[in-house]
């Protein structure tokens, strides 16, 4: 077994410094709430749809509500209120209001346990319906036995998701595990959620409730057809961070992309609003079951593999620490990583090696999520079939939870059906011959391999005890992070980041606390 | 009922080939508008030229995508293919005992200069070709494999010798289709002898297909993935077919 | 003089081209003969289908190699290239002193839904790609960098605000054609808005040639392996020219 | 480093049974000689050219002899006569005898002396032409450096030597650093070497001496444009063994695929003229410092690689003693190994390491010809790349001498241009990518690869024992080789072999011999 000889001291140390960061954040995290996350609660009570002209009625509501100036008590009082005056469920309530025949705010207001009771029974309602999603994918595996380890993880990305399907069955009937819809370019940016099934998305297809679910019911068809639990994933991320764990737990979705900062680094959203939406986010995807997998990858497609490893174990550590502030499990902690190392480069091989295996050891629990080469690929399709083998080579001989398969189209085009179909082979190939590889093989003393992880996690080290030190917020306005200057009050979407009024209600993020025992 | 096909990338008939090939030019942009002019004149559209490498020698490789407007009415395609029933060994004697009551004499052999016994042996050798027995093994057959480069004049002979019922050539090596030239002379040669009526003459190959065989004046033809169930069910079933006649 | 060209695998002219496609056929005798059929009709010769692929949902794969009678002749093809030579960051900081006497104002951005920024940065951060440095370390340009996703509104109102010189667009994302519709929209706001010919307006991307920028209307464009100092001499050149005039 | 852990006593059993086995032939080596031998020898004088119908000089003459039976004397001495009787020159000589001008056996006898004294001379000469080229040869890897480890080697085998040159130039120009020109099907069972320079063959070009010409030039050219010596390499080996040695010699060859036993088994030549004519091939070879390449991979593309992979070992262990006897030295022993293991089987990439690992350190100092996989390509292209990607990273891990590069065509074609190109381009990148990897590993105690090396050189070790026992000739005539069944007297080309009369003189074998201290 390739194992590791790492500094015991550096790994607290860099743990240390990662928890004493997250815990900064307790006042951001129980004193504010954003639109989004109001939004969540609307759809957690039941409410869906959209106007004629697309706009979903949960962002409908938190307007008005914003309008008003009564948001800061959270959304769910206002509809429960409505749902008790008019005797109404909350979407009839919704609808009333989307044809103005009711104002919410213009309601007498009810006694508040009688709220609170109405409410604690429709958060029962919602989060037993997650529940039952949970133990449903829990017996799927319990029938077809466990994921394999690491995981064949495949892309679709038509941008239609009737043609997504054809090619996530495909996929699934040829060996892959988990399924991810990409998203159409720049969904982040986008303040709700679309609604329906969708037919045209640019780079990807748009993350709705509707594509979630034509997709899940094509998957279970074909998991039961070929014995094996098809996994399926989307992006909780962006502006509707929340809201898209919220859908993703309701159709059963098993993985979501779901990164405590790469909406601030990579898409320019506010640093608060970004790390609140996470917090509760992630307790969705934690109660229910669902695998979060963070986006270090993107560091190295912006920086350099080798003089940036770092940044990616600090990332890592990060996310780790965020991700225990909302209660997910460590066997969920899709952490991420990426073989983004210059094929020019000598020993492009021997380094990864060592990266892969630091963060394979610094997370032994972790379903860590490894990233093929993507910017090295070149139109060259030839080659970057080779890349992607050397990446297969060394995800399996380091055990690494998911495998990202890489696409010999990467450079060129979203994958086509047939590139798709190389790519498992490609990994079906490489794993099977080097299947035991691993037991056989160990690290000679001192050898580069564990000298260059050390070192990786010294810099990790380092710079998060000086992010600590400094303050997060303060580190990222200086550019700390990914070579990007990132204000705290700049940024997408920080007029959706409102504090909490003292009477402010969230049942559903109340009840989930409790439950994951926070 | 027609049914007119076209390639699929992502999109239904959106018709995606990827290309790859050399031509003599520089690396340059003029050459790269030639690739792509080259590509446009095979009748493609969106012709994308993803890349370009320096062969050196005063040639270029391209890799190209491109979209064809081609299509195929896939049910106006008529292949002739071996249509007799695979059965596995035991079957096949029984079939054998109870239809023709005899054994079947086989000779084969890779003719002229090939030398390629692989394929041949994993039909004909006892110890057959992933988990079926050959045609030595079947208590049916008289099997007699001649092995490598066995000029088509011996071939003949030892099936004249042996009174065979069944000719079985290889032929692996096609550069310049080498392959179609020896094929069609062992055939030639047996007409001049007298022979091609007397027996099956089947070849096979990793470049032969049952409707090349049936051009080439063959009985049938067998390729890439053959297994000797299915060349002796053939052989089974037509031979007593023809007796019964 | 003419030059006619045709594919070549390991002789002259033999026209030897790979391809690989998928096709909404089975993966048996009846499909594999249809994908030959279709290499046919696209005017191929001596089609070999070498690899048949189950894809499931009634999809197959098929690799082959076929020879093609197309050929083009080379001296017919003419491109439009970027034609200023390219002169080093020292050299073009010095071309600007002596021929222009002033500082060059670009702005640069990923425009719309656009956010992949890398091959933007490329050219004009400081710290530029692969040993060259980007236009912001240049003495003779005042480098704005507007970065991902900026709407074609904002570069525009920026670059009147600066009183630019230069526009630099980046164009990544291609699927659907988006990069055409956003580089056509980014011209036609600048013609209403009158700033057309005011400025140069450059584009860049792994899937821009010259040649289509110029046909999109813009000055010039920048495909894959471009440098800063590319962009920079074609810059300072046509400035200058420009102000001769 | 991966050092296997083997088990001394079975090497040094292995080594002695194979000693045994060829030592067994003394009898033949110094008893017997053939026509190709002795055509060997005439060309070595200086006879070249060929009939209108292409029938070369060295055969016309000693098809004369034989008739006339006089051959067994060898054929040195007649035409020496007939030079000293008609003072010409041996070209000149064989030319009247072309025209029916001249007898060579009507002749009266010179003094035996005179006839040495002129056959020193010559003998003299033609070796001296020949260190000659050996010190050119020895002269370019000092002034361009060494040759890398392993070596890229690719084929050229368009059957037309022209375009071979240009796919042999451009192959250089991007790495390649041995050219084998691959032979037209079956040359091997043509009893004469074909003349002049050919445009046309099946699977590959005749080996004449022109072609070697033709190639040699065009590569030293390209060896000096890119500072890099660019070997060159042929089919030692069929009926006409010992005369393309001399050929090769002659021309500068570098390389020679030259095995003790694959005519034998794998052409159905006779198991006397085989092992004869190598001797004396190989004597050619060691004198003119050509590497020689044995076979092996024959045995596995014929039979199972895991189940026969003790007859790769066992070949090797008998290539080597034949070798010895012919004064070849370790360094130019390019003993055979392949990649030939089932891409379908589990750990396919772990087994052929412990081959891998197994060859190279018996034969530590030989530079090892690594053969790609072959049987198992398919025409699925991108398969191929990886199985080929695979065996380079093998080729690399375990130090092999020479890497032939499998093609991503091997099932379909011989290489076109572009799959020589995207070859080389994959086992570059390979190379530099896992370049020091194996100086970080070491293989865990008791590990597979340990246990399945020693357990294939312990069948290896017995087979060969059992054929030291039998006798070798004994042995293949029970079908102990490659599961095939040679008798002694079998085969083609027996009756070129005869035994030597007393006055039997070879000049070029005797002082070759004394100058190799055999
Ligand atoms: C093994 C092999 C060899 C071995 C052969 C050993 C032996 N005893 O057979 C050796 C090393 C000797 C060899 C030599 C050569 N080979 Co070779 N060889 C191969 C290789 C790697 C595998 C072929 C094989 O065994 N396939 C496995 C068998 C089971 O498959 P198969 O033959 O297709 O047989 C199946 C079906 O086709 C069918 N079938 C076949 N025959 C018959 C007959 C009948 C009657 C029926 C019913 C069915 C049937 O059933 C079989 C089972 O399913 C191929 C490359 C490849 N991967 O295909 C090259 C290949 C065939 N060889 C090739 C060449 C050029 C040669 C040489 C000419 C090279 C040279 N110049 O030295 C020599 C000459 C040999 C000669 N005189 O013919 C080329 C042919 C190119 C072409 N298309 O023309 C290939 C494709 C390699 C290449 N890319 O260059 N070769
Ligand atoms: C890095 C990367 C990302 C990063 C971008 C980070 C960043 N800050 O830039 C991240 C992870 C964020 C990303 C996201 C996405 N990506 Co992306 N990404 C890539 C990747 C891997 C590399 C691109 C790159 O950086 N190349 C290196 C630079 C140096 O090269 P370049 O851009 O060509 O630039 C050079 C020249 O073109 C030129 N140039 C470029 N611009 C300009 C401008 C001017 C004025 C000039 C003169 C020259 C010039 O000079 C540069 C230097 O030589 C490519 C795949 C690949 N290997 O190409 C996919 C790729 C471009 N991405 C793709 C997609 C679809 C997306 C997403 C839409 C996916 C999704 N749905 O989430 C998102 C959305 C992003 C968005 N809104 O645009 C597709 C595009 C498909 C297509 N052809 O339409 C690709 C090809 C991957 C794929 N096969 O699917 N991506
Ligand atoms: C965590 C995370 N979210 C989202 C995305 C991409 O989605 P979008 O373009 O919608 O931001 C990525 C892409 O890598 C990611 O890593
Ligand atoms: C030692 C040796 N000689 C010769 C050959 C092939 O040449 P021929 O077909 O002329 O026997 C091979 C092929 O693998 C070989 O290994």
């Amino acid at each position: 077994m390739l194992k590791l000889d790492l500094d015991t001291n550096l790994v607290s140390r860099a743990r240390a410094a990662a928890t004493k960061i997250s815990s900064d954040f307790d006042w951001l995290f129980d004193g504010y709430s954003s639109v989004t996350i109001e939004r969540t609660v609307l759809r957690l009570m039941g409410i869906d749809g959209a106007t004629e002209d697309g706009k979903p009625l949960p962002n409908l509501i938190v307007d008005q509500l914003q309008s008003a100036g009564a948001l800061s008590k959270g959304a769910a009082i206002w509809i429960a209120n409505a749902m008790h005056h008019e005797s109404l469920s909350a979407q009839q309530v919704a609808e009333k209001v989307l044809h103005g025949e009711l104002q919410l705010t213009a309601l007498p207001m009810a006694e508040p346990q009688t709220l609170y009771d109405l409410l604690a029974s429709l958060s029962s309602e919602m989060l037993g319906k997650i529940k039952a999603q949970k133990a449903q994918r829990e017996d799927f595996y319990q029938k077809y036995g466990p994921r394999r380890e690491p995981a064949i993880y495949v892309i679709v990305a038509t941008g239609n998701i009737y043609e997504d399907l054809i090619q996530a069955r495909a996929a699934a009937r040829e060996g892959a595990d988990i399924i991810a819809v990409i998203r159409s370019t720049a969904q982040s940016l986008l303040d709700y959620v679309p609604y329906g099934a969708t037919l045209v998305g640019f780079g990807g297809t748009y993350a709705t409730q509707e594509n979630f679910r034509i997709m899940r019911k094509g998957l279970d068809e074909v998991s039961e057809e070929v014995g094996r639990y098809i996994g399926l994933t989307n992006y909780a991320s962006g502006l509707c961070m929340p809201e898209i764990a919220a859908m993703g737990a309701i159709e059963r979705l098993d993985l979501m992309l779901n990164d405590a900062m790469y909406g601030i680094l990579f898409r320019d959203i506010n640093p608060k609003r970004t790390l609140l939406d996470q917090y509760f986010a992630r307790m969705i995807n934690a109660f229910a079951g669902i695998e979060i997998q963070t986006g270090e990858d993107n560091y190295l497609t912006t920086s350099d593999a080798i003089d940036k490893a770092y940044t990616v174990t600090a990332s890592q550590l990060l996310n780790e620490s965020f991700a225990i502030k909302s209660g997910v499990k460590p066997q969920k902690m899709g952490l991420g990583h990426a073989y983004e190392i210059d094929p020019e480069k000598e020993n492009s091989f021997t380094y990864e090696l060592a990266h892969a295996l630091l963060t394979r050891q610094l997370f032994p629990e972790a379903p860590v999520k490894y990233m093929p080469p993507t910017k090295f690929a070149s139109g060259n399709i030839y080659k970057t079939h080779l890349m992607d083998a050397m990446f297969n080579f060394v995800g399996q001989l380091t055990g690494q939870g998911v495998q990202l398969l890489g696409m010999m189209t990467e450079a060129i085009h979203t994958p086509h059906l047939v590139d798709r179909s190389l790519a498992i082979e490609n990994a079906q190939y490489i794993f099977r011959a080097v299947k035991d590889l691993g037991d056989n093989l160990e690290l000679s003393p001192d050898s580069f391999i564990n000298r260059r992880a050390n070192s990786v996690l010294k810099e990790a080290t380092e710079f998060l005890e000086k992010v600590a030190e400094e303050g997060m917020f303060a580190a990222m306005a200086a550019g700390a992070f990914a070579e990007i200057k990132r204000p705290e009050n700049g940024g997408k979407g920080l007029d959706g980041v409102f504090e909490r009024d003292p009477e402010y209600y969230n049942p559903f993020m109340d009840q989930m606390k409790k439950e994951l025992g926070l | 009922m027609t049914q007119i096909v076209k390639p699929y990338g992502d999109t239904q008939n959106d018709g995606k080939v990827q290309l790859s090939f050399a031509l003599p030019v520089k690396p340059d942009a003029q050459g790269k508008e030639a690739a792509r002019m080259l590509i446009l004149s095979m009748g493609f559209d969106e012709a994308e030229i993803t890349c370009m490498r320096d062969l050196g020698e005063g040639f270029t490789h391209f890799i190209a995508y491109a979209a064809t407007s081609a299509s195929v009415d896939v049910s106006k395609i008529k292949v002739r293919v071996v249509e007799t029933p695979v059965m596995d060994m035991e079957a096949t004697d029984l079939y054998v005992q109870e239809h023709l009551g005899r054994e079947i004499t086989v000779v084969g052999a890779c003719i002229e200069s090939d030398a390629h016994t692989v394929g041949i042996d994993a039909i004909m050798n006892m110890k057959g070709y992933n988990h079926r027995f050959g045609l030595e093994r079947y208590q049916c057959f008289n099997a007699v494999n001649m092995g490598a480069q066995v000029p088509s004049e011996e071939l003949l002979a030892k099936a004249r010798e042996l009174n065979a019922d069944v000719i079985l050539v290889s032929q692996v090596v096609t550069q310049k289709n080498i392959h179609i030239q020896n094929l069609t002379r062992l055939i030639e040669l047996a007409e001049a002898e007298g022979l091609r009526d007397k027996m099956l003459f089947i070849c096979g190959g990793p470049r032969i297909s049952h409707e090349l065989a049936i051009e080439l004046g063959y009985d049938a033809g067998f390729g890439t993935g053959t297994y000797s169930t299915d060349v002796a069910s053939y052989i089974a079933i037509t031979l007593s077919k023809k007796q019964a006649e």
